[in-house]
C-alpha cells in the first residue's frame, strides 16, 4: 500500500476499532465504580496474612508472585536478547574504549556538571536502595528501586566517566549477576516446595508486627531480588546500546 | 465523569496505532508502540479507581479505610516491565536495522517481500 | 496453604525448571563460554527433563483435571486470590509437545551452530518456559505474562543471525505486530476485569455466564483474541509469519512453526471454552465468523504456499495453511472437531519440525534455500531426501501419518454440523499444499523434471541466505539428521496409536465442559466425564478417512508431478505457468513493509467485531 | 467527545469534587500529550516529548491513588525509555556522519 492509501484506508478501519472499542467501554461499570471482588478481598486480608502494609506489593510479590516472576524473566531474556542483538561480529571493530572517551563527539563535560550528576549518585544509590528494600511497608519495590539504582550508574556515565561505567559494568559480570539474582527468586518458590508448602508460598517467619522493616517474610526477600535484577538488567541494556555509539567502523554492509 | 478516562483510553489506542501506521521512522514507531501501550494502563487502573478511597497503603491509616484495588496497580506495574523490556530489545533491533539498511525508514526496509 | 504432594510439586516445576536452566547458563557464562558441548548437554538434558514431567503430568490427568494454587492461595467461596495451573489431557499434551520439539531442536543445533554464546541457550529454555507456562496457567493474566515471555523470546532468536538484513527486518516486524497484539489482549483482559473483578478465568466464566452478552463481553472476547490469533497467523493478522520463518535459525522456525502457532490456538480455545463459551451463547454465529477467518486462511496458505520457491518461507505458508484448518476445528465448537484439531496439530509439528529440520541440512550442506538452484542438487543427501520426502507426504495427509485422522475428523463434525463443505476446503488445501511441498522434494532431491520458474524477487532474497553455520561438513553429522527421522517416525506412531481417538476426545470433552471447569478450579470437585463417543465404534478411524486422506496424497503427487513436468506438458497455451497470477497479490499484501501489517490488523479486528457485534448484539 | 457528567452520590461529595476536576484535567493533558507524541516527526523532539508524557501520565497515576505505579512511571516512562532511544538516536547520527 502507498502512505496516502494506507491512510484512507486506516482511518476507515480505526473508525469502525473505535466504535467497537467504545462499544465495550460504556459497559463499564462507570469511573470510580470498581466492582470488585478480587482487590476488595485482599484490602481487607492482606496485612493481616501477609504483615505487608503495602498491599500492591503483597499482590505483586505473594498473591500474584507466579506473574512477577515471568516478569523478571521477560526483562532478563529482554536483556539477554539484546545483548545478543548488539553483539560483536568478527567483521565490526571497535576502537579501543580508552581512545573513545576521548574520540566523543560531545563537548567535554563541565566539571560543574560533573561535580553535580557525581553529588547526586550517592543519594540516588541511597534511595534506589530504600525503594528496593522497603517493599512491604510503603509505595516502592524491588522494581521501582532497581530502575532508580540502574540509574544511579548512569549518572555515572553522564559526569562524563565512561570508562567507569564501564568498569563498573563489564558485561559478562552484570549478566552473571542478573542471572543469579533472576534464578534466586525462581529457588525462593523451589525452596518452599522443598518446605513442603505450594511454589512461592509465603514460608519465612512474617515478623512480629505489620510494617516493619523485617516483616512479611519471602516478600521483603523476593523484592530485594527483583531489586538487583532490575538494575542488572538496565545496566546491562543501557551499557550495551552506550557501547554501540561508540562501535566506529562496521565491515559488511 | 463515569465513561470520560475510558474515552480517552480509546483514543490514547487509536492515536497509536495511526503513529505506528503512518511512521517513517522506527523510532518514531516504537514511540507510537509506547504510546499504544500506555492506554492500557490508563484502562488498568481507570478500572479500579473508587471513588473518594485512598491508595491500598495501610501504614499510618486504619485497615477498613476504602482504598482503591490493589490489583490492577500491580498488573500496571508487570505491563510497564514489559514495556520496557520490549522497548529495548526493539530499539536494539532499530540500531542494529540502521547499521544493515542504511535508513530507519520501515518503507524502505524491503529486504522481505512476497 | 494446601498440603502438596510430590505429584503437586511437578507442576510449577515444569516452569521453574526451564527458568532456572536459562538463568543458570547465563550465570555462569564463564565456565560454559568455552565449553559449548557442556553447555548444549545442559540444554538439552533440561528440555528433556521437562518434557519427562510434562508426560508423567499428561498421564496424572487421565483421571481428572490436576489444579495447583501457586503460594497456596485456594479459592475461598468461588473468588480466587493466587494463580492456578489447571491442567488437563489436552493442553499437557501440547505441552509435552513443546519440550520434545525444544529438545529436538536443541539435539540439531548440537553440531548446527558453530558459534553460540550462552544467549542462544538461555532465549531457547525461557521460550520452552513461556510455552510452557501458557500452556499451563488458569489465570487470564497470567496467560498474557507467559505469552510475552514466549514473545520476547521469540523476537530475540529471530534476529539471531545479526550479519544479515533479513532476520532484523523479519524480527521487527515479528515484534511490532505481535506487541500490537498482545496490547489489546491486554485491553481486553483489563475490560473483563472491570465487569468481573477477577483474573481467574473459570471465575470470570463463572461471573459472566447467565447474564446476556452485552458489548463489553463481546468487546473483550474479540480483543483478547486478537492477541491469540496474531500468534496463531491466521489471516489477516498473518503477514509477520512469513517473514520470520523465513529469516530465523532453522531449529527455531521448528518450534514457531511446530508450537508456537498452534498455541495461539490453543489460546483460543481456552479462552473460548474457560471463559466466554457459556456466557456469550450464540454458537452458529461463532462458529461462522471463526470458520470464516479459518477458511479463508486455509485458502490464502495453500496458494501463497503453491507459489514460493524460497523453502521455509514455502513451509511457513504451509504452516499459515493449516493453522487456519486448525482454527476451523475449533470454531466447530464440537469434541470431533477439537479432536481433530489435536491430532491434527500433533502430526503436523512432528512432520512440519522434520520438514524444517530437512531444510537446515541442505542449508548446512548445499549452502542455499533457493528451489529453482537447489534443482537436483540434493541427490547425494540420500537419507534426508527419504525423510522429507515422507514427511512431504505425511504433510499431504497420507495415512499412516496422524494428520489424516485430524482432517477426517474436522471434516466429519462439519459434516454434523451442516457444513459439508469444509472437507472440500480441507482437501483442496491439502493437496495444493502437499504439491509444493512434494515438488520440492522431487525436485530437489531427485531432480525430477525441469526445474521451477526462477522468480527473480525471491531469488535475490535467498540469494542472502548465508550457511547459518561455519563450514559445511562433508557429510552430515548423526545428530542432524537423527532429529528429523524421529520426528517422522513419532508422526506415524502416533496415526497408529490405538485408542487415540477416544483418548484424545475425552480431553476434548473436558476441555469444553465449562460447568465441570469451574466446579474444579474454583470448589475442588471433579466431575466423571462420560468416556469419549466417537461418530464410529472402532476407535474413529474410518474407510472414508483412511480413503480421503490417501486419495489427497496421491492428488498432491499427481499436481507436484505436473508441476515439475509442466513444460514438457501439451499444452494449448504455452509459457503458462500455474500461480504465475499470484505472484502480484503476494508481492502487494506481504510487503515487508510493518505499517501494512498494522493497517491489515485493525482492518481485521473491525471486521472481526463487526461480525460478532452483528450477530450478537 | 461524549458530555463529560459529574456523578453526585453521597459518596462523592465535596473534597472528591476537586479531586475529579483535578483528574479531567489531567486525563485531557495525557490525551492530548499522547497526540502530540504521536504527531512529532522529528523523532528527537519526539522522545523529548515522550518524556513529558510519561511525567504526565505519572501525575495520572497519582490522581488515581497508585503512588506505586506513579514511581515506576516516572522511573520508566519519563527517564529509561526515553534514554534508550536517545542512545539509539545518537548511535544513529554518528553513523550518518
Amino acid at each position: 500500500m502507498k502512505p496516502r492509501q494506507r491512510r484512507w484506508v486506516f482511518l476507515a478501519a480505526a473508525g469502525g476499532f473505535l466504535a467497537f472499542y467504545l462499544w465495550g467501554l460504556i459497559g463499564l461499570p462507570g469511573f470510580g465504580h470498581y466492582p470488585g471482588p478480587y482487590g476488595d478481598i485482599v484490602n481487607a486480608i492482606a496485612v493481616a496474612q501477609t504483615h505487608a502494609t503495602g498491599v500492591v506489593s503483597a499482590v505483586n510479590f505473594e498473591y500474584r508472585g507466579f506473574d512477577t516472576l515471568g516478569e523478571e524473566f521477560i526483562l532478563f531474556i529482554a536483556a539477554t536478547g539484546v545483548a545478543t542483538v548488539l553483539r560483536h561480529l568478527r567483521d565490526e571493530h571497535d576502537i579501543r574504549v580508552v581512545d573513545e572517551a576521548r574520540d566523543r563527539q560531545v563537548p567535554a563535560t563541565s566539571d560543574a556538571i560533573r561535580m553535580v550528576t557525581l553529588a547526586f549518585t550517592g543519594p540516588t544509590l541511597v534511595v534506589g536502595w530504600y525503594l528496593a528494600s522497603h517493599a512491604q511497608t510503603s509505595p516502592s519495590g524491588g522494581f521501582q528501586g532497581g530502575v532508580v539504582l540502574a540509574t544511579a550508574f548512569t549518572l555515572i556515565y553522564l559526569a562524563g566517566q565512561f570508562i567507569a561505567f564501564k568498569r563498573l559494568s563489564p558485561i559478562h559480570f552484570i549478566d552473571s549477576v542478573e542471572a543469579v539474582a533472576a534464578g534466586s527468586f525462581a529457588v525462593v518458590g523451589v525452596a518452599a516446595l522443598g518446605l513442603g508448602a505450594a511454589y512461592l508460598a509465603n514460608v519465612l517467619p512474617l515478623g512480629s508486627s505489620p510494617g516493619a522493616v523485617n516483616s512479611s517474610g519471602t516478600i521483603a526477600l523476593i523484592s530485594f531480588f527483583v531489586g538487583v535484577e532490575v538494575s542488572a538488567a538496565f545496566v546491562l541494556i543501557i551499557g550495551e546500546l552506550l557501547e554501540q555509539t561508540l562501535v566506529i567502523r562496521e565491515g559488511g554492509r | 465523569m463515569s465513561v470520560f478516562p475510558f474515552v480517552v483510553v480509546a483514543w490514547i489506542l487509536t492515536v497509536g496505532l495511526y503513529g505506528i501506521i503512518t511512521s517513517r521512522h522506527l523510532v518514531h514507531q516504537i514511540v507510537c508502540l509506547i504510546v499504544v501501550q500506555s492506554s492500557t494502563y490508563v484502562l488498568l487502573l481507570g478500572v479500579g479507581y473508587k471513588t473518594g478511597a485512598v491508595a491500598p497503603y495501610f501504614y499510618d491509616i486504619p485497615g477498613n479505610t476504602p482504598a482503591v484495588d490493589p490489583v490492577v496497580q500491580a498488573l500496571a506495574l508487570t505491563d510497564v516491565v514489559v514495556e520496557a523490556a520490549v522497548t529495548a530489545l526493539l530499539v536494539a533491533f532499530a540500531v542494529q536495522a540502521h547499521k544493515r539498511f542504511g535508513t530507519l525508514d520501515p518503507e524502505e526496509l524491503r529486504q522481505l517481500q512476497g | 496453604m494446601s498440603g502438596s504432594t510430590p505429584m503437586d510439586a511437578l507442576l510449577p516445576l515444569t516452569v521453574v525448571v526451564p527458568l532456572l536452566g536459562a538463568a543458570g547458563v547465563s550465570a555462569l557464562n564463564p565456565l560454559f563460554g568455552n565449553r559449548r558441548r557442556l553447555l548444549d548437554a545442559v540444554a538439552i538434558l533440561t528440555a528433556a527433563t521437562v518434557a519427562g514431567m510434562l508426560i508423567i503430568i499428561m498421564v496424572g490427568t487421565a483421571g481428572g483435571q490436576q489444579v495447583y494454587w501457586f503460594a497456596g492461595f485456594t479459592p475461598s467461596h468461588g473468588v480466587a486470590l493466587g494463580i492456578d495451573f489447571a491442567v488437563d489431557q489436552l493442553n499437557a499434551g501440547l505441552a509435552v509437545l513443546a519440550a520434545l520439539l525444544v529438545t529436538a531442536a536443541m539435539v540439531f543445533s548440537w553440531r548446527y551452530f558453530e558459534r553460540v554464546s550462552t544467549y542462544y541457550h538461555a532465549l531457547m529454555l525461557a521460550f520452552l518456559a513461556g510455552m510452557v507456562g501458557f500452556c499451563l496457567t488458569g489465570d487470564v493474566f497470567n496467560l498474557f505474562v507467559w505469552f510475552e515471555l514466549m514473545g520476547v523470546a521469540a523476537y530475540a532468536l529471530t534476529a539471531y543471525r545479526i550479519g544479515e538484513r533479513g532476520p532484523i527486518q523479519g524480527a521487527l516486524n515479528f515484534a511490532i505486530t505481535n506487541s500490537v497484539g498482545a496490547y489489546l489482549t491486554l485491553s481486553g483482559i483489563a475490560l473483563i476485569y472491570g465487569r468481573t473483578g477477577a483474573l481467574n478465568m473459570a471465575q470470570i466464566g463463572q461471573a459472566i455466564a447467565g447474564h446476556r452478552p452485552d458489548g463489553l463481553v463481546v468487546v473483550a472476547f474479540a480483543l483478547i483474541l486478537l492477541g491469540l490469533l496474531t500468534k496463531a497467523s491466521i489471516v489477516p493478522f498473518h503477514f509477520w509469519l512469513a517473514d520470520a520463518h523465513a529469516v530465523a535459525p532453522t531449529p527455531v522456525c521448528v518450534l514457531f512453526s511446530g508450537v508456537m502457532v498452534e498455541l495461539g490456538l490453543y489460546g483460543v480455545a481456552r479462552v473460548y471454552w474457560s471463559m466466554f463459551g457459556v456466557g456469550l451463547g450464540h454458537r452458529t454465529s461463532i462458529t461462522a465468523a471463526l470458520s470464516a477467518f479459518g477458511i479463508l486462511t486455509a485458502i490464502v496458505g495453500a496458494l501463497f504456499c503453491f507459489r514460493q520457491r524460497h523453502l521455509k518461507r514455502l513451509l511457513a505458508f504451509s504452516t499459515i495453511n493449516h493453522a487456519g484448518l486448525f482454527l476451523i476445528g475449533v470454531a466447530l465448537l464440537t469434541p470431533l472437531g477439537l479432536t481433530g484439531a489435536a491430532v491434527y496439530v500433533v502430526g503436523h509439528a512432528l512432520v512440519k519440525a522434520a520438514l524444517f529440520l530437512c531444510v537446515g541440512i541442505v542449508l548446512h550442506r548445499l549452502g542455499s534455500i533457493n528451489e529453482t538452484l537447489l534443482h537436483g542438487q540434493g541427490k547425494q543427501l540420500r537419507i534426508t531426501g527419504v525423510v522429507f520426502a515422507l514427511a512431504a507426504l505425511g504433510l499431504a495427509d497420507l495415512p499412516p501419518f496422524a494428520l489424516y485422522l485430524g482432517a477426517g475428523w474436522i471434516g466429519q463434525s462439519g459434516d454434523t454440523r451442516g457444513m459439508p463443505w469444509i472437507t472440500v476446503v480441507i482437501i483442496t488445501t491439502s493437496i495444493l499444499v502437499g504439491a509444493a511441498v512434494s515438488r520440492v522434494a522431487g525436485g530437489v532431491f531427485y531432480g525430477i523434471g525441469d526445474p521451477p520458474s526462477e522468480d527473480p524477487r525471491m531469488g535475490e532474497e535467498a540469494s542472502e541466505e548465508t550457511s547459518e553455520t561455519d563450514e559445511a561438513k562433508s557429510r552430515v553429522p548423526l545428530s542432524m539428521i537423527v532429529p528429523p527421522a524421529v520426528l517422522v517416525a513419532l508422526a506415524v506412531v502416533v496415526g497408529l496409536l490405538p485408542h487415540l481417538g477416544p483418548t484424545v476426545q475425552a480431553g476434548a470433552i473436558r476441555l469444553q465442559d465449562q460447568g465441570a471447569y469451574n466446579a474444579t478450579v474454583l470448589a475442588g470437585t471433579h466431575t466423571a466425564h462420560p468416556r469419549a463417543i466417537m461418530a464410529v465404534e472402532d476407535a474413529g478411524v474410518t474407510v472414508t478417512d483412511t480413503v480421503t486422506g490417501a486419495g489427497t496424497a496421491a492428488g498432491s503427487l499427481v499436481l507436484a508431478l505436473v508441476s515439475l513436468y509442466w513444460r514438457r506438458l501439451p499444452l494449448l497455451r504455452r509459457g503458462f505457468e500455474p500461480g504465475t497470477g499470484l505472484v502480484g497479490p503476494i508481492r502487494r499484501f506481504q510487503s515487508g513493509v510493518v505499517n501494512d501489517y498494522v493497517t491489515w490488523m485493525v482492518i481485521g479486528l473491525a471486521c472481526f467485531g463487526g461480525a460478532l457485534a452483528l450477530a450478537i448484539r | 467527545m461524549p458530555v463529560v457528567h459529574t456523578v453526585i452520590t453521597p459518596s462523592t461529595v465535596r473534597p472528591f469534587w476537586l479531586m475529579e476536576a483535578f483528574q479531567v484535567t489531567i486525563l485531557g493533558l495525557v490525551a492530548a500529550g499522547a497526540t502530540a507524541v504521536v504527531l512529532t516527526r522529528n523523532p528527537t523532539r519526539q522522545v523529548i516529548f515522550l518524556s513529558i508524557y510519561g511525567v504526565l501520565l505519572a501525575i495520572l497515576f497519582m490522581a488515581f491513588q497508585a503512588p506505586d505505579v506513579t514511581l515506576s512511571e516516572l522511573t520508566v516512562g519519563a527517564v529509561i525509555l526515553p534514554l534508550m532511544l536517545l542512545l539509539a538516536l545518537a548511535k544513529v547520527r554518528r553513523q550518518e556522519e
